[in-house]
């Protein structure tokens, strides 16, 4: 067995998707032994981010494992490493313009806006009225959830409304601040309000709370926290996208460890996940459930 | 009698500088205790370790018979010890009552009694003679009204031992006259007084003893009664110094340079619609000093300004050399050849933490440029050096901070800042404010070498006595007002007061 | 910086047009500011509307009267945003019951769980001790404000995220949460309530007590205060420690507004809180400015953001808007003192 | 704020210990540094690390080198992570071939796409504008750097944000690329030889014309200079120009390194920035400073981000670090300084 060096970039480990994100990554090495994990944490910033994974090659890594902060952004940084033959897995979002990763696990931010559009439409087949909490204005994955909510629900424009849509910044206290002042604007409340990530959709059900409208309005998260998972339980919520990011880090660690030890590539390059929309039906799904107490 | 302080062996250093070294201090209960010294002989110093502001290297302080260390002002005031410090230490954006008060404000417990603050306030100023309320902003208030809202801080606290450093600087006559009045009648209570001042005359006046620093050190203390003014001189410089007032032979004057015609401006920190200038119109020829006179407030600074475009006015025309002028900036001023030293030297013409050889070239860059970007640094030395030579600058060296400079030496370089231009007028506002009685010379000297070049100088300076000595020609301001010219020659200090203090249509 | 022109709102009030306007200029501004909402949207002046604009503002607000007293030294606080996620993630820690149990989801009724008080007392002792570690570097170390809480800034934030490793702490009990959520007589947020409550405390101290006077002065003067013998060093520490008071109320509030406490809380806090203060007229440079003009200021960010958001305004053009306002509100101040008096 | 002592780099080179220590603070700081990472981590002083760091450094470098004429003037700019978010975005659309197609996918070797000194020149206005109108504001307006600054940052933000309404812009023609990506001489990256270049000058401007002696004169004593027959205005004006030139460069720079312009990109730089220069012992109070100390400052914070990183310390104790550090290079320079010349 080799002793391995494994660098994990990620973007930001301000926001706790991604610290989940490491903690799955250290049981991990932990289980699979003998691997020193460097966590390294971008601060939300491209560069920031391409100077970890530059301070990873000059430190002779043996394998780099990075989530994006942008795609495009880091494949500058991305291909140094390349070129440094230091094998790269990327997690969440695909680098498409490097070539010679060795290999992509990742449920796509589209994808999980497409499935709380999907979601929104099995549950008000007739049509919705829709608030929209989007995440940091020009942030990828708020982009990117976005789009994929509005691929879904404006192919029938006419049913699903968006009567509302503004950016509360991925933040717990905009996302309340928010959806307090747009109820107090709207005649009547929305059918359903969609957040692009689980801090903002609990801002929003505490805004909820004091207007006596939880349950009647639905609310849909995105990133199945334990804390999103436990409203869904009492069924404060109604749903969360589930992106399955342990899942992701392990299976990445563990093809980044099969080449390393055993010169062994993976089967496919690129591993999707499909994210799944998470609700009181298949809360068994969820990959936290057990952090609930 | 036992002294009510004794400063034994005071030394203190400064980097590069030996402020005080084993100065003493001895002041008796119930007197005027004149210090005397030149520019940067340790005099603000002593009094700084005085009043706690700042820490001796080494030496001890008697106080009322016992021992003390102040690491703070608050100690020396506990102890009553009142300080008037050179600088001024007011804030400008609060009431004059607060800077009276400020750290003793009247009230109960934590709270403060505004109306007892103002009522006490104006009991004082009362006192002092000036017409100010207590409820306005210091801000707005000219330099010699700061000066007195600094004196009344000091009468309001209960002391033993006023310090003032430096007072009359900032005063005319009028102003002097009543403050001595209130030094005596401290006196009569029984406090102790040390007083600064660069008037001789004054020393002479009002003090009962003195002492003398040079260099930091101690040279020579005693009884006024038995001392002349040149015999403190001496004292101050180490040598003999003739000549009090250097005179000069007059040159007929040449043509008018400069001619200003009905000045207007309206408003001030009191009252909007109050003048501040009324009306106001004079002319300087070429190789003339124009004496300027006027109290406190009689808007001669002010004139100054709008003549240098450094505040706008409301109407009046300014003519050079016979054809009108459109003054809006500074920089109009200079394009057409006037120059102006300020008042308040600090605030307005030193950059402290820049070099001699940066400040005295400041306003001349043209002159030495390169490729009309670069600075010419050589070209810029020798300018330095042109002029610590006819100026006669102490200086190490020209790269040395100014800040470090004494104050008449800072004055020279303010005034070579100008020379270097080759101005057709320069009006120096209190040109000798704060600067000792040697320096205070060579500036008149220089003063009259600009007018033997062909300079036309408007002088303006609450000093009577400086006023007298320099000028061809003297106008008189009040209230905003030209309010009376005389020949220099025909000129008293009785005639110049009444025209000062009289309203312009009597004079 | 440049000559701008400020002044005392303690001058004599007198009859002429251009006083008037220099002491009430934020006022007028957020005035004409709502007029124009109303006509936009009458939903705009509706009393939920209005409560729900005061609600938001009052943990901005307590922080905007926190940093009043810092900039009325000619310091400034920008660590704030960071001292209110870690006061926050404290006081919510002490409310479950102790660092171990902190991270269980669920309202908070376990056996181990304490007061509110405590958790409020919780989230002010981290505030106080943030402050005055902050207020002893700048008086001790000379080292200037803006770097010692930009620094502060990074190293609170450190420890925040280090205190939550990477989780949100949630779910407290009901008392907790009311302070936040609640409502007295009838419609009053409580939040809103601590809000004025401190406000006008504050109001007294700099108006109408010694202390108060001494902080104008250790801003207008610092050395003439020096040498007048007030200790300026305390006085500016003071008004750290002020500031870390608020900014430990603000976490406590905020924590209980939303139920939750994180570690990301507060981000960008500093600069809003900072534009609120000076719009109300405070001078960056020191000695100039009071409680009422930050109040007005800090709600008419809170009216901005409310106003554009009920119009319907696209999230990118509420930016530039709030940009050039912000500017635009302190120009006419700006404006409105210089006229006033001739400088 | 609190009374700091300071002074000027220009007094004459003494002998004495504390004269050369306040002369080096900042470098002997770094030197410190980088000796203790270089203990703990060999690799730290490999060349390739090296390098590495100042390329990471070079577009913080430009920026701290404009900023630096804005602080020697005693004022600030928040707006520059925004404005280099603009800049940089409108480059990469200039670079695509004009705004229709500037989210095209591909290396942007379509027939519309413009050479990348275009580009240069887009970002470089669109910086020259943006500094411009706040200069503009902060002379008439009279409205303090902070505040207009801080209008821009918000205001820039949402137009950069509306500008790439669609998402990041990115595949440019190498040549842009190469000036973000490539290297000369073998070994040395482009944007270092930029950053070097930008210092170079700006030391001469600012050491040795007669405009950068009338930038130490404004920031001084603004009085003073104006008495002087300086045109303050136009001077205060133009440092902001300046900062908005370097803050049009950086983002050119930027978005060649990463082949990619974003509406996020900048944010939180202007703190960095700041605290770089600060760091290189230029006093926020105007008057005193140089490029050299602002470069060693630059690189300082450099180093520490890639030595923390490269010494495996936990993301979050690294900010905590940061924080501290930041606050004791200052201290050490403001000590240095205080020994040498009692205020
Ligand atoms: N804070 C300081 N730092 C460095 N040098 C100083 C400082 N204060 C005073 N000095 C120097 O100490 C010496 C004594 O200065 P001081 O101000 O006591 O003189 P002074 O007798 O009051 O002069 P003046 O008549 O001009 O007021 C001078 O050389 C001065 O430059
Ligand atoms: N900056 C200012 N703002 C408002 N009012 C001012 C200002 N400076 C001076 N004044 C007022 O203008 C009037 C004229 O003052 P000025 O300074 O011109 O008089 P002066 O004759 O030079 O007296 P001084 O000896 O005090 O300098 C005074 O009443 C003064 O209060
Ligand atoms: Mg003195
Ligand atoms: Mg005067």
């Amino acid at each position: 067995e080799k002793h391995l060096t494994v660098l994990f970039a990620l973007p930001d480990l301000a926001f706790p998707f991604f610290v989940h994100m490491a903690d799955q990554a250290k049981d991990e090495a932990n289980k699979i032994g003998d691997i020193d994990l460097i966590v390294a944490d971008g601060q939300r910033s491209s560069p920031k981010e391409t100077a970890d994974v530059e301070a990873g090659i000059t430190k002779g890594v043996s394998g780099i494992m990075i989530s994006p902060n942008d795609v495009d952004a880091l494949a500058a940084g991305i291909q140094e490493a390349v070129d440094a033959k230091i094998p790269v897995v990327t997690i969440d979002r695909r680098v498409n313009k490097v070539p010679g990763i060795l290999g992509h696990v990742g449920a796509d931010n589209v994808k999980g806006g497409e499935a709380q559009g999907q979601l929104i439409e099995k549950l008000f087949p007739d049509g919705a009225t829709v608030m929209n909490l989007q995440g940091q204005s020009g942030a990828s994955p708020a982009i990117d959830r976005n789009k994929g909510l509005h691929n879904v629900l404006d192919q029938a424009k006419d049913k699903y409304k968006f009567i509302f849509e503004d950016t509360a910044g991925f933040d717990r206290s905009k996302g309340l601040a928010m959806t307090e002042s747009a109820l107090a604007g709207m005649p009547k409340p929305p059918d359903v309000i969609v957040a692009a990530n689980d801090d903002m959709a609990l801002g929003a059900l505490e805004a909820l709370k004091a207007r006596n409208l939880l349950g009647k309005v639905k609310l849909i998260g995105f990133d199945a926290l334990p804390e999103a998972l436990g409203q869904i339980k009492a069924g404060n919520m109604t749903a969360t996208i589930e992106q399955l990011p342990g899942g992701q880090v392990r299976g990445a660690l563990q093809v980044l460890v099969a080449f390393l030890r055993e010169g062994k590539k993976p089967d496919q390059q690129v591993t999707l996940l499909t994210p799944i929309a998470i609700t009181s039906e298949n809360l068994d799904k969820a990959e936290r459930l057990n952090e609930v107490k | 009698m036992k002294p009510l302080l004794r400063m034994s062996l005071i030394s203190k250093r400064f980097p590069g500088v030996q402020a005080l070294d084993d100065a003493s201090l001895e002041v008796l209960p119930g007197e005027i205790h004149a210090l005397l010294g030149e520019n940067g002989a340790g005099k603000s110093t002593l009094i700084k370790i005085l009043s706690g502001a700042q820490q001796p290297d080494s030496g001890t302080i008697e106080f009322g018979g016992q021992s003390v260390t102040f690491v703070s002002p608050h100690d020396a005031q506990r102890r009553g010890i009142v300080t008037i410090y050179q600088e001024f230490t007011l804030t400008p954006n609060m009431t004059i009552a607060e800077n009276v008060f400020i750290g003793r404000e009247p009230g109960l417990g934590v709270f403060v009694d505004w109306r007892k603050m103002a009522s006490e306030t104006r009991a004082i100023t009362k006192r002092l003679g000036l017409e100010l309320q207590p409820m306005s902003i210091v801000r707005g208030l000219s330099v010699a009204e700061q000066q007195m809202v600094e004196i009344a801080r000091a009468l309001s606290m209960k002391s033993r031992l006023i310090v003032m450093d430096e007072p009359t600087s900032a005063l005319s006559s009028a102003e002097v006259e009543k403050l001595f009045r209130i030094i005596r009648e401290l006196k009569a209570h029984g406090l102790s007084i040390i007083f600064v001042t660069h008037r001789l005359e004054e020393v002479m006046q009002i003090c009962d003893r003195y002492t003398v620093l040079r260099d930091g050190r101690l040279v020579g203390s005693g009884a006024i009664a038995n001392t002349t003014i040149d015999g403190i001189i001496r004292l101050m410089v180490g040598r003999q110094v003739n000549a009090l007032f250097a005179h000069r032979e007059k040159t007929p004057a040449g043509d008018v340079v400069l001619a200003v015609e009905g000045l207007n401006r309206r408003g001030n920190a009191q009252d909007q619609n109050a003048s501040v200038l009324a009306d106001v119109g004079f002319e300087v020829h070429r190789g003339e000093i124009l004496g300027v006179a006027g109290l406190v407030g009689a808007g001669r600074t002010e004139m100054a300004r709008v003549v240098f475009g450094a505040d706008p006015f409301d109407s009046g025309r300014v003519f050079v050399d016979g054809r009108q002028v459109r003054i809006r900036s500074p920089q109009d001023a200079i394009r057409h050849g006037i120059g102006l030293v300020p008042e308040d030297r600090k605030q307005q013409a030193l950059f402290l933490a820049l070099a001699v050889r940066v400040n005295l070239s400041m306003a001349s860059h043209q002159r030495i440029m390169r490729w009309g970007v670069f600075m010419d640094e050589t070209a810029e030395r020798a300018m330095v050096e042109e002029f610590r030579k006819r100026l006669n600058i102490r200086m190490a060296s020209p790269e040395q901070l100014i800040a470090s400079l004494s104050g008449g030496n800072q004055q020279k370089v303010t005034l070579a800042r100008w020379l270097a231009l080759r101005p057709k007028v320069l009006i120096v506002d209190e040109p000798t404010r704060g600067i000792d009685i040697v320096a205070k010379v060579e500036v008149h000297n220089l003063l009259f070498e600009m007018a033997r070049s062909g300079i036309a100088v408007v002088a303006i300076s609450s000093e009577l006595p400086e006023v007298l000595a320099i000028s061809d020609r003297i106008i008189a301001m009040r209230e905003g007002r030209i309010s009376g010219e005389i020949k220099g020659e025909n000129a008293t200090e009785e005639v110049l007061l009444s025209m000062m203090t009289l309203s312009a249509k009597a004079a | 910086m440049t000559e701008s022109v400020h002044s005392e709102a303690q001058a004599p009030a007198k009859t002429d047009v251009f006083g008037f306007l220099a002491r009430f200029a934020p006022l007028i501004f957020l005035i004409v500011l709502m007029t124009g909402f109303a006509i936009g949207e009458p939903r705009f002046l509706t009393p939920l509307n209005l409560f729900n604009i005061l609600r938001q503002v009052s943990i901005y607000g307590l922080l905007a009267v926190g940093m009043t007293f810092v900039i009325l030294t000619a310091g400034i606080d920008l660590s704030i945003g960071s001292l209110v996620a870690f006061a926050g993630l404290v006081a919510a820690a002490v409310s479950k019951g102790g660092v171990s149990n902190r991270f269980t989801v669920g309202a908070g009724q376990e056996a181990a769980s304490y007061g509110w008080y405590l958790a409020a007392l919780a989230a002010i002792g981290v505030g106080l001790a943030g402050g005055f570690l902050q207020g002893f570097a700048i008086t001790r170390l000379k080292v200037p404000p803006f770097v010692v809480t930009l620094g502060g800034m990074s190293a609170f934030r450190g420890g925040a995220l280090l205190f939550a490793a990477g989780g949100p702490i949630s779910g407290f009990e009901p008392n907790f949460v009311w302070m936040g959520q609640g409502r007295v007589l009838g419609e009053v947020p409580v939040p809103v309530v601590i809000f004025v409550a401190f406000a006008v405390l504050a109001h007294v101290v700099l108006r109408y007590t010694r202390y108060g006077r001494q902080i104008y002065a250790v801003g207008g003067n610092p050395e003439a205060a020096r040498l007048s013998g007030l200790n300026v060093r305390a006085v500016i520490t003071s008004v750290y420690v002020i500031m870390g008071f608020f900014a430990g109320l603000g976490a406590f509030v905020l924590a209980a507004r939303l139920n939750s406490a994180e570690a990301v809380a507060g981000t960008g806090y500093e600069l809003t809180v900072i534009a609120s203060v000076v719009i109300g007229g405070t001078s960056l440079f020191g000695g100039v400015g009071t409680i009422f003009g930050t109040v007005i200021g800090t709600i008419l960010i809170g009216v901005l953001l409310n106003g554009l958001v009920l119009m319907n305004v696209s999230a990118y053009v509420q930016q530039i808007i709030i940009g050039i306002i912000i500017v635009l509100a302190v120009a006419f101040d700006t404006f409105a003192k210089s006229r006033r008096r001739v400088g």
